[in-house]
């Protein structure tokens, strides 16, 4: 009887949450709403909170130097644990907060479910993010502010067979080998066309191998197949904290090849307490640099370290950089909250494509009706513990 | 009482060791049809040890089980019932999360078919079949004085109606042979006098043959008509009951053992 | 050469399965519950290192008794306050599932105090590599210290059990509850122990596992939390040396699965072969053999 | 001693509560009163109702425990969202197409529980539970190393890579590995998760109440004496796992077509989604059908109703767990309540004021 009592409760107190939150077509709106989705909590809780923290920084410095035409922002950011239902229910929440733009969601496999309905409701989203070129296809309101994936595959290979890179054996890179999540979106994409793309390329991948989300700290085997197959570059197409461990266990068997990574690796000098020798040397096609001596970036970096401690990633960078090009669409589409979200996404997704933004993560970056950024990479090598340009 | 000279159960030569332990050496019976037939023996003398090689929990080392003309040596526990033996435990073991009038239907199974998707679905035939099991069901409750209690569950029965429930279960199972380990085990005077009006009963009412072990003298006295005594796994000696009782060896058996 | 190599990583990932798998092993063998939250312990034991040396300076030896001691007073706890209520409860999931709810919350406890973001370990182990063969097998330290904790503790363990009395207790609680308790044993009391003990060896697993793998964040712990429960299962859950040999197994066969199968289906070959060892062996490789009496 | 209540007023309170649920809900959104989140869960309800109900035919009516519940999830998904992918510009209609992926669904994973159901289900207890837990990854694994691509030659598979697929021009590739299936049509809606979960109801309540399921249930409670009397464990065994495992399948497709994409990610088949729907098993009841239902409904809106808390909703969420299963299963606790139940306060009362 008294647990019928209790869960009778339970399921009222929550169906109160149920019938609360509604009404708000938000034609009195005096700020402009912007949602973001990105995982909070569990394994990948790393990015989507540098995402969180980069966001918020350029929601306060354009609240703090008045707003977007004098109307301020009000950000609110939502946990979808890097899960594609989980970052519906998390769309779906921020419907109801009255969500007129989205920035998000950080991860890809959340991101193509989201956008489904952001499509529906014709919401502009821009991803600082989620690469995967299954984001954009067949939504015209999303938009990309990272490089996609295939694009970084594609960049890459061309970069090593191109431009060259030197081994550490003074000679032209000529073995390549590839560790790759297999069981991750962003890294299996990059792998895919790198591999297709080093077919045209003056190079041989020697050896492919692939770790998974469920046994990403042992690398030991990778490597010794890579050092077997006398591969003088590694190409990583991961994330920085796989790759951190990569990097300590290449050394603990006495192998150095040269490390070639996209902006997934970026992050790597940031980790804590992490011995920074071993990146020396590591090579990584990324927009954003955070020591680089650009003055808006520097600004952002201090700031941030100023409030959570740390240095920042590309991940806070981007999200920093697609807040300011939701402000210069805005401003371009002379856009005012009142507007319908559906009215409000047609307007921007024609500014956006008119505008030309140069942030953190980009020079003079354009945007495609596709959804695509037009960025130039940058190819980053670490030496004395910063990045330097090649 | 008619009791017919054919033999339903044909036991030869069984053993049976466990880590080099004979638990049951060379063991014989022959149980005929219609009799009421008790196993005794000390504690540990491998009675329920027996019981277990008849109904195929254990695999005999050798030896030949018949029951009537069909050899059910190694056959499975479960085909073993089909063939015709049922069995109750010495502590019992009824289902009890089921009711009671479930745990007999649980017994009737093999006897009563319906498809699965007619259970689910509701079919005519589930209807009907169902009926049929109730009042099956409903005459074996009632024949053991359970049929007020036939929506309970039995785990919430007393001591000795959850023995009795235990029989009536198994006799749903419609054997030709009964093993009832120890079946007055924990019961008061009373409950013994009474159960042993009810086994004479099964007996007689379904033509039953019955094999049991008991440690209760007098029941054993009062309703057996042939014994046989297992000492450490080994036939003592069998025959009719008062013969038996009265030898000198099952008395020392019996006294060596207290 | 590369074999040699594999086999040696092998040894030294299934060390660390193994000291996380004896933990799980007493703790079932004793308490007969699956502790899932085992592996967050780990994960609290690495972070309190990770805190005492990289951010406090502490010396590195008092960071691991700190570690240890905080450890085994998180065990102790969480079996107080989660798990002794539900002592003779109805089903046995229960506690399983109040386990789960422990591992959430140290997880997101640890979210929340030491951030998402992955930390570097910094190798708590002073012991230099070996060159073998011409610098063609290097053997780490870590490797090597893995091995010596992992065949220390397995021994301190087995001697503590057989030689003294509360680990006579242990035996006679594992045996059966209700028997010990007649004989005057605190069976609260074993119970506490088991659980402050393999607490304790959370810790030293926690460092010994970001020291080979030195990369910490509040999920470290989980995914070496199920292998070393798989490990556990594979040598025989509640058997000792059982855990020590499903360890070390579980880490070669990962290895060299990945190495001459398939690195994608590494841990698919893993479960594969936990599957074919149990349908041959079903209480796994020393396990006992628990027959219902009919 | 305890008289269990007639069984049709039960069952028919278990149908009463989802079908008045789903009319109160569909009143409400007709009224607009329904916030967007909500409305976007009710399909996510439904199908954690149908897992919660179909673990509970393995976990608190055969009393086996599972933790590859999710693995059979993800195989219906897979196998519904690859039928609905390949036919979509085929079968046009959308009802007849969702329907045959159900039916794929089920019968795949139904079919995959029978197959892995066969060598460990001779398993008992933690044992089980270990070998249906590598069972489970091991269908998430392969899955997310699994690439199928369709083109005029026929079905290409692989375990390696897309490349390898070997595809001509004119293909296409239906599974991307960790990329999963993506572009399957949206067919899920409350309406038919509501149905579905009618029908899991339905097939699972009559099942326990007839032949086979009395003979299930006979194993849970004794497999000793349900073999002496004659039943065939294994196939009993087999049969409520089989059932299990196929509506697990109902739900994965549910799934699969709620989103416009699915990938076996740990994080939606992993173990943990096998040991959260074990959860809402465990806290409903252990055999309690309606019970799994309420769990299964609370524990998925409370981190939502939580997300106000920000960082704080997932450490909150843990708490509220564990104290939920100390309340509701410690036997002082039970107690406790028992002398302080609402019935005992009554009786209280009553007594003093014969005094």
């Amino acid at each position: 009887m008294f647990k019928k009592v209790v869960s009778l409760a339970l399921i009222a107190v929550l169906s109160m949450g149920v019938l609360t939150a509604c009404g708000n077509d938000g034609a009195n709106d005096t700020v402009f709403k912007i949602g973001g989705i990105g995982p909070l909590t569990g394994g990948a809780a790393i990015y989507g909170i540098a995402v969180q923290n980069g966001a918020q920084i350029a929601v306060d410095e354009i609240n703090a130097a008045g707003g977007i035409g004098g109307v301020l922002i009000e950000f609110n950011m939502q946990d979808d644990e890097h899960d594609a239902e989980k970052a519906v229910n998390a769309y779906n929440s921020l419907k109801d907060w009255g969500m007129k733009i989205l920035m998000g969601t950080v991860t890809s496999r959340p991101c193509i479910a989201v956008g489904v309905h952001s499509k529906t409701d014709n919401l502009f989203q821009i991803t600082p993010s989620a690469s995967s070129a299954d984001v954009v296809k067949d939504n015209d309101n999303i938009f990309q502010v990272c490089f996609n994936d295939p694009n970084q595959g594609i960049g890459s290979a061309q970069y090593i067979g191109q431009v060259g890179v030197t081994g550490n054996d003074g000679n032209l890179v000529s073995n390549v080998a590839v560790i790759y999540d297999s069981s991750d979106v962003y890294s299996s994409g990059i792998y895919e066309r790198f591999v297709t793309e080093a077919a045209n390329q003056p190079f041989s991948v020697v050896a492919t191998e692939a770790f998974t989300e469920d046994s990403n700290t042992d690398f030991s085997v990778q490597l010794q197949k890579a050092k077997d197959a006398d591969a003088q570059l590694i190409f990583l197409p991961i994330y920085y904290t796989e790759a951190s461990l990569i990097l300590a266990q290449a050394a603990a068997i006495d192998y150095f090849p040269v490390f070639f990574g996209c902006d997934g690796l970026d992050g790597i000098l940031t980790v804590e307490n992490f011995n920074t020798d071993l990146a020396e040397g590591v090579i990584l096609l990324t927009p954003f640099v955070a020591s680089s001596p650009d003055a808006k970036t520097q600004a952002f970096v201090s700031e941030y370290q100023r409030l959570h401690d740390e240095v920042p990633n590309q991940f806070a960078a981007g999200a920093y950089d697609s807040i300011y090009v939701i402000k210069a669409a805005l401003e371009q589409s002379n856009a005012v909250p009142g507007m319908s979200v559906s009215d409000l996404g047609d307007a921007l997704k024609l500014a956006v494509t008119q505008i030309t933004y140069s942030g953190l993560t980009g020079e003079n970056m354009t945007w495609l009706p596709s959804g695509e950024v037009n960025k130039a990479p940058k190819a980053m090598v670490i030496v004395n513990g910063i990045y330097v340009e090649l | 009482m008619t009791q017919d000279m054919t033999p339903l159960l044909n036991v030869t030569n069984l053993s049976i060791s466990f880590g080099g332990l004979r638990a049951v050496d060379d063991f014989d019976i022959t149980v005929k049809k219609g009799q009421l037939y008790g196993l005794i023996g000390p504690n540990g003398a491998g009675k329920t040890t027996v019981f277990n090689l008849l109904t195929g929990v254990y695999r005999p080392d050798v030896g030949k089980i018949f029951l009537e003309d069909e050899n059910i040596t190694n056959m499975k526990t479960m085909d073993i019932n089909k063939a015709g033996v049922g069995r109750t435990f010495q502590n019992i073991r009824l289902f009890k999360k089921l009711t009671v009038l479930d745990n007999v239907k649980v017994g009737l199974h093999n006897r009563f078919h319906y498809s699965t998707l007619e259970g689910i679905f509701r079919l005519p035939r589930y209807r009907s079949i169902e009926k049929i099991m109730n009042e099956e069901a409903y005459k074996l409750l009632k024949v053991f004085d359970l049929e007020n209690e036939a929506d309970y569950l039995a785990g919430n029965l007393p001591y000795g109606k959850q023995r009795k429930l235990e029989i009536a279960r198994t006799l749903a199972t419609n054997p030709k042979l009964l093993l009832l380990d120890e079946p007055a085990a924990g019961m008061n005077p009373n409950e013994t006098k009474d159960l042993m009006k009810t086994i004479r009963f099964v007996r007689d009412e379904f033509d039953m043959t019955i094999l049991l072990i008991e440690h209760d003298m007098k029941l054993v006295a009062g309703i057996c008509e042939e014994l046989t005594v297992l000492n450490f796994g080994k036939v003592l000696m069998s025959g009719e009951t008062n013969a038996v009782l009265n030898d000198s060896r099952v008395i020392t058996a019996y006294l060596g053992e207290d | 050469m590369s074999f040699i190599n594999y086999v040696i990583n092998g040894l030294s990932l299934g060390s660390i399965y193994a000291i996380i798998a004896l933990g799980y092993t007493m703790v079932y063998g004793i308490a007969r519950m699956l502790n899932f939250a085992h592996g967050d312990v780990i994960m609290v034991g690495a972070f309190t290192v990770f805190f005492g040396v990289s951010m406090q300076g502490l010396n590195p030896i008092a960071a691991v008794f700190v570690s240890i001691a905080i450890c085994i007073t998180l065990g102790v706890t969480i079996e107080f306050i989660a798990y002794r209520p539900l002592r003779g409860a109805a089903s046995s999931l229960v506690v399983l599932i109040t386990a789960i709810g422990v591992s959430y919350f140290l997880q997101n406890l640890a979210l929340l105090i030491f951030g998402a973001n992955t930390k570097s370990f910094t190798s708590m182990v002073p012991i230099n590599p070996v060159r073998l063969a011409g610098g063609e097998i290097v053997i780490s330290g870590e490797t090597i210290m893995t091995i010596l904790s992992c065949i220390i503790i397995m021994i301190s363990l087995t001697a503590f059990i057989k030689k003294t009395k509360p680990g006579q207790a242990m035996l006679a609680v594992s045996e059966d509850k209700g028997a010990a308790q007649l004989m005057g044993i605190n069976v609260n009391g074993t119970i506490s122990l088991t659980f402050a003990i393999g607490s304790g060896l959370a810790a030293i697993a926690g460092i010994l596992l970001c020291s080979a793998y030195p990369s910490l964040s509040p999920y470290t712990g989980s995914m070496p939390g199920i292998k070393a429960f798989i490990a556990a299962v594979f040598g025989g859950i509640g058997s000792i040396p059982g855990a020590l040999i499903g360890g070390i197994l579980l880490g070669v066969i990962e290895i060299l699965g990945r190495a001459y199968i398939s690195s994608q289906l590494a841990d698919v070959i893993v479960f594969m072969v936990l599957i074919i060892v149990l349908l041959v062996k079903p209480t796994g490789l020393l396990g006992r053999k628990l027959q219902e009496k009919v | 001693m305890e008289k269990i209540p007639k069984i049709w007023r039960e069952n028919l309170i278990t149908y009463g509560m989802v079908i008045i649920a789903y009319a109160v809900m569909q009143i409400l959104i007709s009224f607009g009163l329904v916030s967007r989140l909500v409305q976007g869960l009710l399909v996510p309800l439904c199908i954690y109702v149908i897992l919660a109900v179909s673990l509970n035919l393995t976990v608190g009516i055969l009393g086996e425990l599972s933790l590859g519940h999710a693995g059979f999830m993800c195989l219906g998904a897979f196998a519904g969202a690859f039928f609905s992918k390949v036919t979509v510009d085929a079968i046009t209609f959308s009802p007849v197409r969702f329907f045959l992926a159900i039916l794929i669904g089920a019968a795949v994973a139904g079919l995959f529980g029978f197959l892995i159901g066969m060598p460990v289900l001779r398993f008992r207890g933690d044992y089980l539970a270990i070998v249906t837990l590598a069972f489970g990854e091991i269908i998430k694994n392969v899955i997310n190393a699994l690439f199928v691509g369709l083109d005029s030659n026929g079905v290409h598979f692989s375990l390696s890579d897309r490349a390898a697929l070997g595809l001509l021009d004119d293909g296409d590739v239906i599974i991307n590995g960790a990329q999963g299936i993506i572009g399957t049509p949206q067919d899920s809606n409350f309406t038919v998760g509501v149905l579905l979960v009618l029908l899991t109801l339905f097939i699972v309540m009559n099942l326990i109440r007839s032949r086979d399921g009395r003979a299930i249930m006979s194993i849970r409670d004794n497999l000793i004496a349900s073999e002496s009397i004659g039943i065939h464990v294994t196939k009993y065994k087999l049969m409520a796992f089989s059932i299990s495992a196929a509506l697990a399948g109902v739900a994965g497709v549910l799934y699969s077509h709620n989103l416009n994409s699915v990938a076996a990610s740990p994080r939606a088949f992993g173990y943990n989604m096998s040991i959260m729907i074990l959860v809402f098993v465990v806290l409903g009841g252990i055999g309690n059908i309606r019970g799994s239902m309420i769990a299964a409904i609370v524990l998925t809106l409370l981190p939502e109703m939580l997300r106000g808390l920000d960082r704080y909703r997932m450490l909150i969420y843990a708490i509220v767990l564990i104290v939920m299963m100390l309340f509701n299963w410690s036997p002082k606790i039970l107690e406790w309540r028992e002398r302080h139940s609402l019935r005992e306060l009554a009786g209280r009362l009553r007594g003093r004021s014969k005094v």
